[in-house]
């Protein structure tokens, strides 16, 4: 207050900064990406967090593995052509970290500033139902690769330009409840221990609701809900061994898991109770001696060490390994899945050479079936947009001479079998008695 | 002796000028830009509402706690109340924001420093915990929020976008020029005296308590305005937003700007945006680091702010 | 029956646990008046540390394993005097004496740095070190319980440095001097401590118990990006419940946290996720400097 | 002449330590009374309690017939009782004129505008005034922290005197204040006190300035009022010039005030 401002001076400085702010991110929109023949598609996963390990790095690994052999045009049969539709394939990369707000505010950057053509991408499902809208309001092809909430398609109820390549969480819940009931058909008790957040919470109330319908004797002795990303299990590890349950689900994932199993090992928690880990597979290379052999596991799909035996395959797993020192788990598999199906979508519509168009694309990917290192992949629900696929279940087994764990005793369901068909909630069609469920 | 009108005409004038140019950007700027300004303009509003606190001598560690409200009460309110006007959601969004500071305050207003922030912290982690545990509002997930309409008239596509950043212009013009008015004001004076020295605020007669406390529930009112201006923006609402890390954000948009001038928030904002944007695309594996980085030379090198820059040859208009 | 020595045997190892994890926090936080926010990427650093080391000793043959827990405490101890002296020297020694929100967010962004850092040196694969875990075997307790020993040597070490904190600070002229800068910095400078000298030595005691926490919880979590973001609330949490820069505030605040949320874990844990923040709030409700913290009467 | 204050059994313990041992002071309207005491001996005790910032142990208050016990310090300024402090309480980092703004707006009610500005021409009219009374007009649109000690003291107490009170309550006002500037201080406030008839009562040390403007004068020696009346009398007294004063002191030499 010491000297007065004058009137224009004042109003002109502060109207010059407003000015010079507008031109600043005004010439940040000159920075947006030229038009140069490539086809670009836009990857987004967590690079950063606790995410980033399990999940986001072996996906963005497993992205730059398939673009790199795309573009050199030495992929297999049917994806010998260079690139996408004979184009090379740009990528951008994006950490998906940071909460859904910002997810949907860089999702807007990427398709209008970056101007990929596609967008494959996020893990979260608070991302995922973020993002839903804006993928069909921007009209871009999106590929959903991982994340597992059955809510996708209850949020965009016709989606023309949203896809999911692969399963969503019900299916892996229902799959583990069959797996549990046909291999352990005499448990009496059961007890939960889940992160404290949606994931948890749904794959507890999917799996809790089938397991009653196919074995009705089987009650909950205890459920655990600590934090996600605790890491410090004692308290609920003496609450599920003094319940004494026959089999304990969880949906962890990531170090959370492997620090459950861990600590729940070397207590003895799984000397008598059998762990069911949904999520289990990428601890496959990971558990060592620590978990025991039995221990119930899931790879959201026919990933990872579940994945059969085929020419992709053949080519993607010595390939992964060779490049990254580690075995793929189910989101690289995932996403190698989604990438192929981007280009096997455009292959099939645009004319050989040319730019897709993103109504080419989504006509291409509606209903197509396509192949992929998990085997055949239909995208058979939702109008053809969500994918249709087998999951397997199977139990651990470690190897001290090769000092190698594996997956034994894999039963596989078939998509019609654990899947609620288009229109039915998950929670109606498994309280219904699954209805229309067709199992071998 | 006419300095104060020409104060309040100036910044008036000012944020007129800069509303209106940036009005006019709606027909220019790539729907991009916008959408981050308009994001930036909403959390501009809850960076304020940290700004105020911090002239008050408080800094708040769970400012998040009114931004998750405000953005909540829109989508519940859409989703459940089918409530779609935009100015009637907001109005809920700011009105449940200061029945929640009413509440809050009379216990916060007693604590002070990093007390207040810890406190303020505990109690935007206790919604963020409620929020998690209530599947019926998609618990982590949270859950979309529907397109609003204007009064009326509902806009569709671009014409959507382009609306939602006009009304977070508008907003942002209005609740800037109000604030400024407040922190002119005699209450808003006396809250910087607070802050400098309680005890005389006392023995002038008025209560340093109340004081606060309306400051609080002025900065509650803003905050929870721009939650629910994001909500109606980004669609989307999570309980991510009441995390503490999202208050911390806040918080360092607030140094990033300064607490000089209404409009210290509002650039901080836009620019944070933008240096969070490319540091994202250029670095995507050491965007954090870039984040630290800049936050250690500001308050280093620019300790009062970016709005130092602007305001340099004379003492910031609101001392700060 | 079982429950209740359940209860009380997992809220005393959480405890510990809590209390290794503040420690650092409040001893800096009481001398320093530097609430230190990079506290959790210390402990990160300290578990990445251990866990790579260890992993390394064990993938070969490298001695007794014993030699392990060594090699844990040697990392922590290497972790934190380097961050530490470098942070100290490098960075706050030129903020001290500022305003002590301003030191938090200095911090804040020393947190972000750290966090990405941690990522540069060991990527975003996970880091095991086990064996330490379960080279001491497990303990039964009545017929359905058993706890690891580790976990039960953790309540140990705990105690130890909690005692011989209270040792250094009460019984030896150092100590003593610390505590004059902790009751009042003014007059300890005008008494000539140098307390320059004083915040360099505490600065770095406090890192290496941050990263000590972080090495000893290795062996039994896996180490990934973001375990030092997950520790900062609860130690924050922890600290001002007991109040802010005592360290026998810091033990009550430990056994308090820790017991209600074993309490709430066995007894109801739908709520274990509000445990914390509601044990915090309502303490500073009741007390709002704290379990232990001093009010500072204002002379006029 | 009534009461303006007055007090009854007025006792305050800290543990062990008696600050203040029933104190019962009666004060009429217009005396101008002197505290003097050594460190310690419940001074400012005395203030604190009576100005609301320190629950007595027991006794009770009244201030123009009317109890004040138990009232917040806020209360009791607008019931006409206002203090100043040993160390100037200001707002460091604003000018001296919007201090007294701030005091300005407080006077007038205890809830300031929020629409309303601070700085309207009235109020800085008004600080204006009491600033060429108090003779700190050259430091009106200084930063209190860069304004000399002596005139912080002036701006406290001018502060302290914006709401037009009853009773002027000063603790040390010279303190702190050198020897030349101390006599020109007390001759300032003097002069606007007597002016606006302001019963005052003020602590000090200095002898010289407590022989030169007081009516009544109060000494306190370890909690307790150890003689009361006149200065010449009481600084007469053996006791007080073996316990207050620690040395014999030729009263006649200091020029008493009549």
């Amino acid at each position: 207050m010491k000297s007065i401002p004058h009137f224009p001076s004042q109003t002109f400085r502060l109207a010059a900064s407003a000015a010079a702010i507008t031109l600043i991110t005004g010439m940040s929109a000159s920075a947006v990406a030229a038009d140069n023949g490539k086809y670009r598609i836009g990857i987004v996963t967590f690079l950063s967090g606790a995410a980033a390990g399990p999940f986001g790095v072996p996906a963005s690994n497993a992205a730059k593995l398939t673009i790199d052999t795309l573009n050199s045009g030495k992929m297999l049969a049917p994806y010998t052509k260079i690139g996408i539709n004979g184009l090379e394939i740009e990528t951008v990369l994006l950490d998906e970290a940071g909460g859904a707000t910002k997810q949907a505010e860089e999702f807007r950057n990427l398709v209008q500033r970056q101007k990929v053509d596609a967008v494959i991408g996020y893990i979260s499902s608070g991302d995922c139902l973020a993002i839903a809208p804006a993928a069909e309001e921007l009209g871009v092809p999106t590929l959903f690769f991982d994340c597992g909430t059955s809510k996708v398609f209850e949020t965009v109820k016709n989606p023309k330009y949203l896809f999911r390549t692969g399963l969503d969480a019900v299916v892996d819940n229902v799959a583990a409840a069959r797996y549990v009931a046909e291999t352990r058909p005499n448990i009496k008790t059961v007890a939960s221990i889940q992160q404290n957040y949606a994931w948890g919470q749904d794959s507890w109330a999917d799996f809790s609701l089938s397991l009653k319908q196919l074995l009705p004797n089987v009650s909950v002795v205890s459920e655990q809900w600590p934090k996600l990303l605790q890491g410090q299990y004692g308290a609920e590890i003496s609450a599920l061994s003094v319940s004494r349950p026959d089999i304990i689900h969880s949906s962890f994932w990531g170090g959370d898991m492997e620090a459950l199993m861990l600590q729940g090992g070397a207590r003895g928690l799984f000397d008598k109770s059998v762990a069911v880990l949904t999520a289990g597979e990428t601890g496959v290379e990971t558990f060592k001696s620590n978990v025991p052999n039995g221990t119930v596991i899931g790879g959201r799909g026919p990933y990872g060490a579940f994945a059969p035996k085929n020419a992709l395959n053949d080519w993607f797993r010595p390939a992964f390994t060779a490049e990254f020192k580690a075995d793929p788990t189910y989101p690289a598999y995932k996403m190698v899945q989604a990438i192929l199906a981007l280009k096997a979508a455009a292959e099939k519509t645009a004319k050989p050479g040319v730019m897709p168009t993103s109504d080419q694309v989504v006509k291409g990917l509606a209903g197509l079936s396509f192949e992929a290192p998990s085997g055949t992949v239909k995208m058979a629900r939702t109008n053809g947009h969500q994918a249709v696929q087998d999951v397997s279940f199977g139990e651990y087994r470690f190897d001290p001479k090769t000092g190698k764990g594996s997956v034994a005793n894999v039963k596989t369901y078939a998509a019609d079998c654990v899947m609620p068909p288009d229109g039915s909630t998950p929670a109606d069609w498994i309280k219904a008695g699954f209805p229309g469920a067709k199992c071998k | 002796m006419s300095f104060p009108k020409h104060l309040a005409s100036s910044t008036g004038s000012a944020v007129a000028i800069a509303a209106l140019v940036f009005a006019a950007g709606t027909w220019v700027l790539p729907p991009w830009l916008a959408f981050l300004l308009t994001l930036a303009f909403a959390k501009g509003l809850v960076v304020l509402g940290v700004v105020i606190q911090m002239r008050a001598g408080l800094v708040s560690f769970g400012q998040a706690l009114f931004y998750c409200i405000g953005g909540y009460i829109v989508g519940l309110a859409s989703q459940s109340l089918g409530i779609s006007d935009a100015f009637a959601l907001l109005a809920l969004a700011t009105g449940a924001g200061i029945l929640m500071a009413l509440a809050c305050g009379w216990l916060l207003t007693r604590y002070r420093e990093i007390f207040f922030a810890m406190l303020t912290l505990a109690l935007s982690m206790i919604l963020y915990g409620a929020l998690v545990k209530s599947s019926a509002l998609g618990s982590t997930d949270g859950f979309n929020v529907a397109a609003p309409s204007f009064l009326g008239w509902t806009p569709q596509g671009d014409a959507q976008k382009q609306a939602l950043y006009l009304l977070s212009v508008a907003v942002a013009a209005a609740v800037a020029i109000g604030i400024h008015r407040f922190m002119v004001s005699s209450l808003g004076r006396v809250i910087e005296a607070v802050r400098e020295n309680e005890l005389r605020v006392e023995y002038l007669g008025l209560s340093p308590r109340a004081v606060l406390f309306s400051n609080y529930v002025v900065a509650a009112g803003i905050s929870a305005l721009g939650g629910g201006l994001t909500a109606l923006a980004s669609g989307h609402i999570d309980p991510d937003m009441a995390v503490w890390t999202t208050s911390g954000e806040f918080v360092f948009i607030a140094i990033l700007g300064g607490t000089g001038h209404v409009f210290a928030p509002f650039i901080g904002a836009i620019v944070f945006s933008v240096i969070r944007t490319f540091a994202i695309q250029e670095a995507p594996h050491f965007w954090q680091m870039t984040l630290g980085v800049v936050l250690l030379a500001l308050i280093l090198f620019l300790p009062k702010g970016l709005w130092s820059l602007i305001a340099r040859d004379k003492p910031a208009e609101v001392a700060t | 029956m079982t429950t209740l020595i359940a209860i009380l045997l997992d809220g005393a190892i959480y405890a510990s646990w809590l209390f290794l994890v503040a420690a650092g926090l409040t001893i800096i936080y009481g001398v320093m008046r530097v609430l230190n926010m990079a506290h959790g990427s210390f402990y990160a650093i300290g578990a990445y540390a251990a866990a790579a080391t260890v992993g390394w000793f064990f993938s070969g043959e490298h001695g007794n394993p014993y030699l392990s827990y060594l090699l844990l405490v040697g990392c922590a101890l290497l972790a934190g005097v380097i961050l530490g002296v470098v942070i100290e020297q490098g960075l706050l020694r030129f903020l001290m004496g500022r305003d002590e929100i301003l030191m938090v967010i200095v911090t804040y962004a020393l947190l972000l740095i750290l966090e990405d850092a941690t990522k540069l040196i060991w990527g975003v694969d996970p880091y095991f070190a086990y064996q330490p875990y379960r080279l001491l075997g497990i303990s039964d307790i009545g017929d359905i319980l058993r706890f690891a020993n580790y976990d039960l040597a953790l309540i140990a070490v705990a105690v130890f440095i909690g005692l011989a904190a209270w040792f250094v600070l009460n019984r030896t002229n150092k100590g003593r001097l610390l505590r004059a800068v902790i009751h009042d910095r003014e007059i300890a400078i005008a008494m000539g401590v140098n307390v320059n000298a004083m915040f360099a030595a505490t600065f770095v005691i406090g890192a290496v118990l941050g990263a000590l926490a972080g090495a000893l919880t290795a062996p039994a979590i896996s180490v990934t990006p973001g375990i030092g973001v997950e520790v900062i609330v609860l130690a924050f949490a922890v600290v001002v419940v007991g109040g802010l820069g005592s360290i026998g505030g810091a033990a009550a605040g430990a056994v308090l946290v820790g017991l209600s949320r074993s309490f709430a874990v066995h007894i109801a844990p739908e709520i274990e996720l509000f445990v914390i923040y509601g044990v915090m709030f309502l303490v500073l409700a009741f007390r709002p400097q704290g379990l232990f913290g001093q009010t500072l009467a204002r002379r006029i | 002449m009534s009461a303006i204050l007055e007090t009854r059994g007025l006792t305050r313990t800290f543990g062990a330590v008696v600050a203040a041992m029933n104190l019962n002071v009666r004060i009429d309207q217009g005396e101008i009374v002197g505290v003097i005491g050594s460190n310690g001996a419940g001074k400012t005790t005395f203030i604190n309690m009576v100005t609301g910032y320190l629950p007595p142990s027991s006794g009770e208050i009244l201030f123009d017939g009317h109890s004040v016990l138990g009232r917040q310090p806020r209360a009791i300024t607008r019931l006409g009782m206002v203090r100043s402090f040993q160390v100037a309480q200001l707002f460091p980092k604003l000018t001296v004129l919007e201090n007294a703004l701030v005091s300005l707006v407080a006077a007038e009610g205890p809830r300031p505008s929020f629409l309303c500005p601070l700085d309207t021409p009235q109020r800085r009219a008004k600080a204006d005034a009491i600033f060429a009374e108090f003779g700190v007009s050259r430091y009106r649109d200084v930063l209190v922290s860069a304004v000399p000690q002596g005139a912080r003291k002036l701006v406290d107490i001018a502060m302290a005197l914006v709401s037009q009170p009853r009773m002027l309550l000063l603790d040390e006002p010279t303190s702190g204040v050198s020897i030349e500037e101390k006599f020109a201080l007390m001759d300032t406030v003097m002069a606007v006190v007597r002016r606006h008839g302001v019963t005052i009562l003020f602590v000090e040390h200095d002898m010289e300035i407590v022989a030169r403007y007081v009516t009544r004068l109060m000494a306190f020696y370890s909690g307790e009022i150890i003689a009361d009346g006149p200065p010449k009398s009481v600084l007469g007294d053996a006791r007080v010039q073996e316990l207050v004063i620690g040395h014999h002191l030729d009263i006649n030499a200091l020029g008493v005030a009549a």
